[in-house]
């Protein structure tokens, strides 16, 4: 029995000296692998495999509406990767998008404040948040950091969906786009793995009166229907953010523009639960799991939506 | 009233110049006027020149978008040359607006 | 991307100028055919065609290349796309999703190309007509957009 | 700080959650009961809350069964305003909704919160009205306190089961890990 103990013991020691940086994320990696996979396994040929893929989606939107032989980066730009109906305006939109004053008044407002230029020397990092802070034991989202800096700097911290935040965002997230960074999300100790993982299970755990989890609609039920709304795939939700919609614009372009962390608590209202707040440990573990599966692709934010 | 800037781009390829053009302009219809208990005001008209040669002409209405966005192509050696854009609204304000086509 | 350092707000040229628009328009069919803009004769497609080109006699026409949204993401946003190979004169668009039908008149320049890209509201679902004039014959294509209102946005 | 994840959390919870407590611990209890035990689970019947369990379960001090798990709750016979009336109803859906909150799975549907129906419904009760208009409801339907509180008390249960049988299934949507295509 003693001898067991000592060569667990022994073992766990070896094991975790012999991890090294990049193992922490061994399992996320895996599981950023599975997702890739499960995606364009789903989007190869929906017609085909209609019965593993689109158990309850008609013959019209299978035959007429959804594309195949989407690749990895195809993922990028929410439903518009396959669902053709709302392609055409989002292409149109695209080319001239509402929220480019946005980008210019985020810039703007970095330009006038020395302690954003101190905080974020460089403004090309919309790719590499959330990250684990190994010091703080915690998930430091982008929204979080920008916070961190103002309140830092002595000003009253800023609202965390809307308004100022979002609109300096973009104009990271452009220059990022245009520095074509891609998502670098790092996994670099155990206690970063576990927030990972929490991130996870709460990704994947049904929740609210509809017992749905986000993976019910963003994974499995990617590519099919709600009503009038075709699924956004997990695979790349996070590289565009902040986002501009439609809905949200109409009245007022600036309030068009809105943080990823807004965009998650409506959809998790969605789910018929009482969303986390947008700073709270789950929504931050939530979207460190989120943008850790999209490690590798292309940052291209802000973007739009209906 | 103080009119906003149009946010233009242009440029020339092969011969033919494309230009996309947001204008800043509220286009109140008369019903949503109504609504939100203001006066009914939106772009009637707008015309692009180059060299002071119309490119472009549309007289319009109440329902293109708000900040409504054009999109229009013509023929000729441009780049370089200035494109100016101007729109009139239903209440008689007018804003014109230069760029240079790349 | 060029970007300026500008936060938008109206300075500068052009700003607050009133003019009579008539100086500037070759043809502003907002002066010349006011009626198919507003009015009584404004509300129906055909009317409006009528007020405008003389008839509402058209021939429907491949050449006619309109593009629109099947279901339009935002009734408020409804981006078209209309192109052609005609020699055409005029262009028209029109809807009958809102109170009166003409959205916009298109007066083709002499070096200008049939290619135009615009953003429309329409109030409901409706159908989207293009006519292009060709000397004195009108050609036409329609395409329905189906408005839808709610949803989660995908 | 919210241990929202951890197992020793639900096994607390699952502990502390007994059958059929009565949110003020009252319970009109006849003299002829001091030494009856009807059901035999060792709680004399005047202190028995519970005095009807099923012979064999073992019961806390209060005689009433001890849950192992949320699972077992019994969410139809709890929340049955008919049986229990709304004010314990009410009580029940708080008291399983506060752990709900406290797990941050509370549930809100069409912009009210569980704690949202729970209020609105003691308010009307205290100003005499039969109808409730929950504060932030989309639907903005007339909704009788009755119906509130029962689902008030099955949005409190209903979390709590959903988070147990989370716990144990979420695995099964992971690509690459318990889910298969």
């Amino acid at each position: 029995m003693l001898l067991k103990i000592v060569k667990t013991t022994a073992l766990f020691t070896l094991t975790t000296c012999s991890l090294n940086a990049g193992e922490f994320n061994a399992q996320a990696e895996k599981d950023r692998l599975a997702l890739i996979d499960y995606m364009e396994a789903k989007f190869e040929d929906p017609l085909k495999n209609r019965y593993t893929f689109f158990p309850y989606s008609t013959d019209d939107e299978l035959e007429n509406n959804i594309e195949k032989g989407l690749t990895h980066e195809d993922f990028g730009i929410g439903n518009y990767s396959f669902s053709k109906q709302g392609k055409f305006s989002y292409d149109q939109i695209k080319e001239m998008p509402p929220y480019e004053e946005i980008v210019e008044s985020g810039e703007e407002l970095y330009n006038e404040n020395k302690a954003l230029q101190k905080c974020f020397p460089d403004v090309t990092i919309a790719g590499d948040y959330p990250y684990f802070d190994e010091e703080r034991k915690e998930v430091i989202s982008l929204t979080s950091a920008i916070n961190d800096c103002i309140v830092a700097s002595g000003e009253k911290k800023w609202n965390e969906k809307k308004g100022k935040m979002p609109i300096l965002q973009s104009y990271f997230a452009s220059a990022t786009t245009e520095a074509e960074k891609k998502v670098d999300i790092k996994i670099t100790s155990a206690e970063a793995a576990a927030a990972y993982e929490r991130g996870k299970e709460y990704y994947y755990t049904q929740r609210g009166y509809l017992k749905l989890s986000c993976a019910t609609c963003h994974v499995q039920g990617t590519g099919q229907r709600v009503r009038n709304e075709s699924l956004s795939p997990l695979l790349g939700h996070t590289t565009h953010f902040p986002v501009f919609r439609l809905k949200w614009g109409k009245d007022d372009v600036y309030k068009g523009i809105a943080t990823l962390e807004r965009r998650m608590a409506g959809c998790v209202k969605d789910q018929g639960q009482n969303p986390p707040k947008a700073s709270s440990k789950e929504m931050k573990e939530l979207l460190y799991f989120m943008a850790y599966m999209s490690n590798g692709m292309n940052v291209d934010g802000p973007d739009i939506r209906k | 009233m103080a009119t906003k800037k149009s946010r233009i781009k242009a440029k020339e390829k092969k011969g033919v110049t494309t230009a996309k053009i947001m204008a800043k302009h509220e286009m109140l219809s008369y019903d949503e006027a109504k609504r939100a208990k203001k006066e009914a005001n939106f772009i009637t008209y707008m015309v692009a020149k180059v060299d002071g040669v119309v490119v472009y002409e549309s007289s319009t209405s109440q329902f293109l978008s708000k900040n409504p966005f054009v999109s229009f192509k013509f023929k000729g050696e441009n780049k370089g040359k200035e494109l100016e854009f101007t729109w009139i609204d239903l209440k008689g304000n007018k804003r014109t607006d230069k760029k240079k086509i790349k | 991307m060029n970007r300026r350092k500008f936060l938008g707000l109206g300075l500068g040229l052009g700003a607050a100028a009133i003019l009579t628009p008539a100086t500037l328009s070759a043809t502003n069919f907002r002066e010349t055919n006011k009626s198919a803009f507003e009015g009584p004769k404004s509300h129906t497609v055909n009317d409006a065609m009528t007020e405008l080109f003389g008839t509402s006699t058209t021939t429907d026409s491949k050449e006619v290349k309109l593009k629109a949204p099947a279901i339009a993401e935002n009734g408020a946003v409804v981006p078209l796309a209309i192109s052609s190979k005609l020699n055409g004169s005029t262009v028209a668009v029109f809807q009958d999703a809102n109170p009166e039908s003409l959205v916009s008149v298109y007066t083709v320049p002499a070096n200008g190309i049939i290619d135009y890209k615009l953003r429309i509201k329409m109030a409901k679902t409706g159908t989207v007509t293009v006519v292009i004039k060709e000397g004195d014959k009108l050609y036409s294509a329609s395409q329905l957009v189906k408005v839808t209102a709610g949803g989660c946005g995908g | 700080m919210k241990k929202l994840y951890s197992m020793a959390i639900i096994a607390g919870l699952a502990l502390s959650l007994s059958g059929c407590t009565t949110p003020n611990g009252s319970k009109i209890t006849s003299l002829s009961t001091a030494k009856t035990d009807k059901d035999k689970d060792g709680v004399m019947d005047i202190s028995d809350q519970c005095p009807n369990t099923v012979p064999g379960t073992t019961v806390s001090k209060d005689g009433c069964k001890i849950y192992t798990s949320v699972l077992d709750l019994n969410e139809r016979e709890l929340c049955d305003v008919k049986k229990h009336g709304v004010d314990q109803v009410l009580a029940t859906a708080s008291k399983y909704n506060n752990i709900a909150k406290e797990h941050g799975v509370e549930y809100k549907r069409q912009g009210v919160t569980t704690s949202g129906y729970i209020e609105a419904a003691k308010e009307a009760i205290a100003a005499g009205k039969t109808i409730v208009h929950p504060k932030g409801d989309k639907t903005k339907k007339d909704f009788t306190v009755e119906y509130v509180a029962q689902r008030a008390c099955k949005f409190g249960i209903g979390a709590l089961v959903l988070e147990a049988e989370g716990k144990k299934n979420w695995r099964e949507a992971v690509p690459g890990d318990g889910y298969k295509y």
